[in-house]
């Protein structure tokens, strides 16, 4: 497959993973999404060539899917705390 | 079916890729204003960085490049993609990371301050 | 009724922006370089010296390494600053905090079969991937200059095995915990070990990260080989920073954190 | 001819240094110490004025280039002669004034006396900058520093009627101000000087007509609201609020003095005579100056407060100057000059007599001031030889500058103004002439006197003689001077000659001069 | 001596950027040891400013400094010409005053050692960035220290009063907007041209005037600079983080950080567009109108507020639009007009928020109201208010009055008689707004709360500590300073590289 090809569809994908993000209402399902969104990103690099910024978006996606949920929860235990009180 | 795969493929190297991430870019912008919610705010900021940091790595983009690590027996300038976008980019991408920490943190201050994220129940708080 | 009011409002905003975006990116798209051109001034005026001189003068085979730590040794530096930076907001802006009780943390941390995250399978394959992550970190913080990797990958890599130690609990206690000042302070020293390798050739009549002037190696013919050697000092900072960074807004946001529920 | 020396600028610098002295330091001080640095500070000052003179009358001119102010434009001070009969009276009266003040202040009881004295310092010394001024950015710094001086006085007594009054104020001169300055930035951009000329440096016809209408009216809005030329003259009644000696000041010397010297320095020394006529500017302004005369007197004879009263007639008799200038003659220019001096001691003499009255009477309205001549004999006396003088008495120091001034427009042809000039002075009577008819009649008894005094609270020494010596006897002073100006108007400090040798040099050599 | 001489730009930023690392160290064992160690560091960077600034001028060369030894445009290079060491000394003069003023707050709220190490570092940091960002000769060098100068504004934003976070959050997705707008305007010039140093660049222009991309990359600059330097439409975060930022950090925030990444905008565009291109036409009209629009609605804005913070808030988009205007008069005095308003509007505002820092750490208060009889308390700060508001309000021979000068000239040189009735018309507005406070600092009874009652008896006698005094008495002659000797500044040491080197 052509590699500008693949590179259109990847885009794609990423703007509808962005719309998704946008326009969904769970949280947790945003941040599993831009997960999946980093690793498009990850993928897209590789292929324009970039190793070395893929090597890193695979790392920093991880790190700030982590970051993104472990905030989540956070978030939600404050609430609870909030509501219990 | 060759013929419209070449000139799509024409279309996508003269300027559809550029369209796709230049509107990748306008919905990152779009959310972190349109979004209500300021985790989702974040996660748009990373968007709209992750198309430019992609913008600027098609510049680089070389037809028949391998990737930036020299080899031993070639050293023509043609044979490499550039690697200027790519250090460029990851000093970029490490910003981004830290500046989703700091929206992360902030994020969390005002969730303690005001219970919520979300920007109208803020404004209806006086978050003004 | 009023959510899906504006959620419709949202959508049409976003299509009427990505029209209006999609339709003005055909033009400027239009005037810029076709993508895999060789000979747009991108491609061809700086990255053509990079790529011909890297290896003789920085003997380091990536050369976006290259780039990044000789060339632009000084946008890495700041690089590195702003990530030590973002790491000390977050601890301020999270430091005046109504803390969870203290107890409480305890608590999860003792009982640790109530954890979601806590398995055997979890702490099984932790015990065989925190190894093979320390390991590979330091390779990719030694060979970031033949292969892909540098300082900033390899401290991310360390700071992924101490953040799986973190957040997967094991029946044994294993690490201590790292508390957020003493991981800033490394992410300091770090940066200022990359800072002190950039002065050390001002003693020795160079300019600021001018490696072919550091104060050691064998004599003068051996440029490339300090260039090399500068490099590497300077992952290794990176390295430190990066990792005691990431783990200070780990342990900042884990501190208001409990996963109790 | 021209002498570099710092005498210039050292009289302001004394000035500024008793200010900033009095006010760093003054309320840590005993009131004398801090009366006696005004004093001593105005004794410098006047000293290093009047040092100057002979030179001055000589023809020679006291430069002092400081630094450059502003990129091609130097800090720079220049005594003409016409700077110097301004800053002759202006140092001058400084002296009388803080006596004055301080008799005032004490019987009176006043508060923020600190501020008061560092302000009045403040007012003089910029009052002095004004005079010796030698391009149109450093008239503009002290003119400003005038006004941000004023303020604090103005606004004296900080309660809402102060506020607002010094509000009128700052708008006032604030808004004519920046009009100013955008002029000033204009000329420099256009012709690429600012420096003082006699005669002026614009040439008519160098740029069109209206425009440079336009550029003449600019210029003179800072003027024109400070000399409270109608209907520009809205902050100078509401200034009454203040205490008496700050009338005295803002009236008679520095305020309103500055506004018509900046009107003199534009018209002769920017546009110039030729200039000025020709863009038409001069004679609308020579209008407005008429119209004020006649509206001013006619709303002075309905006041019933002294204070006001005296007011409108300022307002009237600065208009004089206004049109004197107008003229553009060189009778009428040296009339207006001297007219500054003249004014300036007469109509101190009337406002510190007011302010005699008020402190030892608590009296302020005119129509309870009956029999006041038995009470306070020396102080009405002095009211009505004053008041005469402002009139244009012969033997008067009002006299001889209406008379240059009358003069020049015959010379000119402007039989319309010969009127108006004619007419303003019985109005002068008519509205000041009833107040010394009061004064010495009987009509009211003495009881109500000390009534009124009584309910005001303010009557501190009823059973001394007349008023403290330390306001009686300047107020005398001022008297005697104004009287010998007008027989003698070349006596001690030739301020007469100088007015008519800047006049001359304005005009240049044209026409033979008789002295009056 | 020399030896360190030939180092200095480069030392300048090193000096804070060693303290803030060491920072948390020093600070675990002694918190004011760290303290102490990034005031000194910032102020061996003034001297090292001042020393710079001279060899600079006497000279009369630039100083070009290549980091890594590497030639550009391989390697980055730093800088310096008269203006640029003007710019420097300023931010290192308010960046050391604003250390040493916020130092009593600081230990007034320090709870942990690490907290006193964080609040400076993040000052360090906002200072080594602004530093940075007036220094480098380098497109892409210039968005990291304009990323380093924003993520410690954010912080320090944040750890303000308390809307502190919310505005920081603003700002935040505001800042990161703008960043990625002036990136993606790098990106395009990048793609035409090749290189990234700005002497390089503007070496290329010529051969691309009006290019088509060139104008696109122009129109994201502007909007990313007029996001950072808060330009009238874009301005939306700036006044809620002036107003609830920390109130020890507070004069540089709003002192400087908005100010340098307008004198790189002037840097940016005036040394690598030549000037008579349709670029700059573009340039020159957008900023006009920007500037024009600006002036009004911040002046205008500013009289609703009574909250000291707001006014001086808006008071700045108003007085940024005074540097816009300035670029966009574009001539010889126009340039000199706003890089002297750079430094004066500055010390000014600086200085009006030091005296709002006093009063919040004296009295708790911002409002207006409350200001009654201050001055008695107070004088040195009420001097500095009044001095601060008149040169605000543009009155001789104050600072801001010969700023105001050299633009109203520069304008009606260029016959654009619009903005000098502009300049007027803001004046006047500033006077209403300013002579309000003054009104009130001196008229006003005292109207104190109990609660503020006992605040205030309970430190009775005593103004400020000396710390909170330096940076006033610093600025306060600063302006004055600046006000009496400009000529000098304009005359000597702007003048000539204005001529060559930014309208060449």
């Amino acid at each position: 497959m052509p590699i500008l090809l693949l590179e259109g569809l990847l885009l794609l994908a990423m703007i509808s993973i962005a719309i998704a993000i946008i326009f969904g209402k769970n949280l947790l399902a945003a941040t599993i999404i831009y997960c999946g969104f980093s690793f498009s990103a990850m993928l897209l690099y590789t292929i324009v060539g970039a190793a070395d910024v893929a090597f890193t978006e695979a790392i920093i996606g991880t790190i700030s899917t982590v970051y993104f949920i472990i905030a989540i929860k956070s978030i939600k235990n404050r609430g609870e705390h909030d509501e219990k009180k | 079916m060759t013929d419209i795969i070449d000139r799509l493929e024409f279309f996508l190297a003269d300027r559809g890729i550029y369209m796709l991430a230049l509107i990748l870019f306008a919905v990152g912008i779009y959310g972190m204003i349109a979004c209500g919610n300021y985790m989702k705010k974040i996660m748009c900021m990373n968007i709209m960085q992750v198309s430019i940091i992609f913008f600027f790595l098609t510049f680089g983009q070389k037809e028949g490049g391998t990737l930036p690590i020299a080899l031993e027996n070639i050293f023509s300038a043609e044979a490499y993609i550039n690697p200027v976008p790519h250090a460029l980019m990851l000093t970029a991408i490490v910003v981004s990371l830290g500046t989703t920490g700091v929206g992360l943190a902030l994020l969390m201050k005002i969730k303690d301050i005001y219970g919520t994220i979300e920007e109208e129940e803020i404004t209806g708080k006086g978050g003004k | 009724m009023k959510k899906s009011n504006s959620n419709k409002k949202l959508a049409a905003g976003l299509i009427a922006i990505i029209i209006l975006v999609g339709a003005s990116a055909l033009k400027i798209g239009s005037f810029l370089p076709v993508i895999g051109a060789q000979d747009t001034p991108a491609n061809s005026y700086l990255s053509e010296y990079y790529i011909s001189h890297a290896v003789e003068d920085t003997a380091s085979h990536n050369i976006v390494t290259a780039v990044l730590a000789d060339y632009r040794g000084f946008d890495t530096l700041f690089e590195t600053c702003v990530l030590f930076l973002s790491g000390i907001t977050a601890v301020m802006i999270l430091s005046t905090k109504k803390k969870i009780s203290h107890d409480k943390t305890i608590r999860t941390i003792n009982d640790n079969s109530e954890h979601i995250f806590s398995s055997n399978i979890m702490d099984a394959a932790f015990r065989i991937v925190v190894p093979i992550i320390l390991i590979y970190g330091i390779y990719v913080l030694i060979h970031g200059e033949i292969s892909l990797g540098g300082g900033f990958q390899a401290g991310a890599l360390l700071a992924c095995a101490y953040l799986l130690d973190r957040i997967i609990p094991s029946f044994q206690m294993r690490v201590k915990h790292i508390t957020d000042e003493i991981a800033l302070i490394t992410a300091g020293t770090g940066a200022l070990f990359y800072v002190i390798t950039g002065i050390l050739p001002m003693l020795n009549g160079g300019n600021f990260l001018e490696f072919n002037k550091l104060p050691f190696g064998s004599g003068a013919g051996d440029i490339a080989g300090l260039h090399s050697t500068g490099i590497l000092m300077i992952e290794i900072g990176v390295t430190l920073c990066v990792m005691g960074i990431i783990i200070t807004i780990l342990e900042v946001v884990l501190e208001r954190t409990d996963f109790d529920d | 001819m021209i002498t570099e020396s710092l005498r210039p600028a050292l009289a302001i610098a004394t000035a500024l240094l008793a200010a900033i002295l009095i006010l760093f330091f003054g309320n840590r001080l005993k009131p004398n110490v801090r009366e006696g640095i005004t004093l001593v500070a105005a004794a410098v000052m006047t000293g290093l004025v009047f040092s100057m003179i002979p030179k001055v009358l000589g023809g020679g001119a006291f430069v002092a280039e400081l630094w450059t102010i502003a990129d091609g434009i130097q800090l720079k001070l220049k005594t003409d002669g016409a700077g110097m009969v301004f800053a002759c009276i202006a140092s001058f009266l400084w002296i009388l004034t803080s006596v004055y003040s301080i008799g005032y202040v004490r019987g009176h009881h006043e508060k923020n006396q600190t501020g008061y004295f560092a302000a009045f310092a403040a007012c003089i010394a910029s009052a002095i900058g004004i005079a010796f001024s030698a391009n149109l950015i450093t008239f503009f710094i002290f003119y400003e520093m005038l006004t941000l001086a004023t303020y604090p006085l103005v606004a004296h007594y900080r309660d809402e009627k102060a506020k607002a009054s010094g509000r009128k104020y700052l708008a006032y001169t604030l808004v004519s101000g920046q009009l100013f300055f955008a002029a000033i930035v204009w000329v420099y951009a256009k012709y690429g000087t600012c420096e003082f000329a006699a005669g002026g440096f614009i040439e008519a016809g160098s740029m069109p007509k209206a425009l440079m209408c336009v550029m003449f009216f600019m210029m003179i809005a800072g003027g024109v609201v400070k000399a409270g030329v109608m209907p520009f003259h809205g902050w100078l009644p509401s200034a009454m609020v203040a205490p008496t000696p700050v009338s005295a000041l803002l009236h008679a010397v520095a305020v309103v003095k500055a506004g018509v010297f900046c009107l003199l320095r534009i018209i002769c020394y920017v546009f110039g005579p030729e200039s000025s006529a020709w863009c038409g500017g001069a004679s609308v302004l020579s209008w407005f100056a008429v119209f004020t005369i006649l509206v001013s007197s006619m709303v002075a004879m309905r006041q019933d407060n002294l204070k006001a009263r005296l007011a409108f007639s300022t307002v009237g008799q600065l208009s004089y100057i206004v049109l004197g200038i107008c003229i553009l003659s060189v009778y009428s220019i040296a009339g207006a000059m001297f007219h500054m001096v003249a004014h300036a001691f007469l109509k101190i003499t009337l406002f510190m007599c007011a302010g005699a009255i008020f402190v030892t009477t608590g009296l302020s309205q005119i129509s309870t001031m009956g029999d006041l001549a038995k009470r306070m004999p020396v102080t009405c006396v002095c009211f009505t030889a004053a008041s005469l003088g402002i009139a244009g008495l012969p033997l008067m120091a009002g006299f001889i500058s209406k008379f240059n001034i009358l003069q020049g427009a015959l010379t000119m042809g402007k039989p319309m103004f010969i009127a108006v000039l004619m007419a303003a002075a019985l109005l002068a009577l008519s509205y000041l002439i009833p107040v010394v008819r009061i004064f010495f009649g009987k009509e009211s008894s003495s009881q109500t006197v000390s009534c009124t005094a009584a309910e005001h609270g303010h009557v501190h020494s009823s059973s001394g003689f007349d008023a403290a010596p330390a306001m009686l006897i300047p107020l005398v002073l001022t008297t005697v001077v104004a009287i010998i100006l007008g027989c003698f108007p070349d006596a001690g400090t030739h301020l007469y000659d100088m007015a008519v040798m800047a006049a001359e040099e304005i005009m240049g050599e044209g026409g033979i001069y008789l002295a009056g | 001596m020399n030896q360190i001489a030939q180092h200095l730009p480069v030392l300048i930023i090193l000096f804070p950027l060693c303290a803030t690392l060491l920072c948390p160290l020093i600070s675990h064992f002694s918190p004011d040891w760290g303290k102490r160690s990034v005031i000194s560091a910032l102020f061996l960077s003034v001297v090292c400013a001042v020393w710079q600034l001279v060899i600079v001028v006497s000279s009369g060369e630039s100083i070009h400094y290549f980091l890594g030894g590497w030639k550009p445009p391989i390697g980055i290079e730093f800088a310096v010409d008269n203006v640029n060491a003007v710019i420097i000394l300023l931010v290192a003069v308010i960046s050391w005053t604003t250390s040493l003023f916020s130092s009593p707050f600081e230990k007034k709220e320090r709870t942990r050692s690490l907290y006193s190490a964080g609040y400076y570092s993040m000052l360090a940091f906002l200072a080594v960035g602004l530093l940075g960002m007036s220094t480098t000769g380098d497109a892409f060098n210039l968005y990291v220290f304009m990323e380093i100068t924003a993520i410690s504004g954010y912080g320090l934003i944040a750890v303000g009063e308390e809307k502190g976070p919310i505005a920081s959050f603003r700002y935040l997705m505001t800042g990161t907007i703008g960043a990625s707008m002036y990136l993606l305007g790098v990106g395009f010039l990048y793609a035409s041209t090749g290189t990234l140093n700005m002497a390089d660049l503007a070496d290329k222009m010529p051969q691309l005037t009006d290019s088509p991309l060139i104008i696109i990359a122009v129109a994201c600059l502007i909007v990313g600079f007029g996001i950072k330097m808060a330009l009238f439409p874009l301005h939306g975060w700036q006044p809620a983080a002036h107003s609830y930022a920390h109130p020890g950090a507070d004069p540089m925030i709003a002192g400087i950080m908005i100010k340098i990444p307008a004198y790189a905008m002037l840097r940016f565009f005036y040394c690598i567009f030549i000037e008579d291109s349709k670029v700059m036409q573009l340039f020159f009209a957008a900023l006009g109108v920007m500037a024009v629009l600006g002036v009004l609605f911040g002046s205008l804005k500013a009289l609703r507020y009574d909250t000291y913070n707001k006014i001086l808030a808006y008071s700045s988009i108003g007085q940024v639009g005074y540097i816009a205007m300035g670029f966009a008069i574009g001539n010889v005095y126009g340039l000199i007009g706003a890089v002297l308003h750079i430094v004066s509007h500055a010390f000014m505002k600086a200085g009006l928020f030091y005296t709002s820092g006093a009063l919040k750490y004296r009295y708790g208060i911002h409002e207006t109201t409350y200001l009654g009889q201050v001055y008695r308390k107070m004088p040195v700060t009420s001097l500095t208010m009044v001095v601060c508001a008149l040169s605000m309000i543009g009155l001789p021979p104050f600072a801001g009055f010969f700023s105001k000068w050299y633009l109203a000239l520069g304008a009606i040189q260029k016959g654009q008689y619009i903005f000098v009735a502009v300049l007027i018309l803001s004046s006047l507005l500033g006077a209403i707004y300013f002579f309000r406070i003054i009104e009130k600092l001196f008229m006003e009874r005292e109207k104190i709360s109990d609660e503020e009652n006992n605040m205030r008896t309970e430190k009775k006698g005593k103004e400020l500590p000396w710390q909170m005094l330096v940076p006033l008495i610093v600025v306060v002659a600063a302006v004055i300073l600046i006000g009496l000797f400009n000529a000098y500044i304009a005359g000597d040491v702007l003048k000539p590289v204005i001529t060559e080197v930014f309208l060449k």
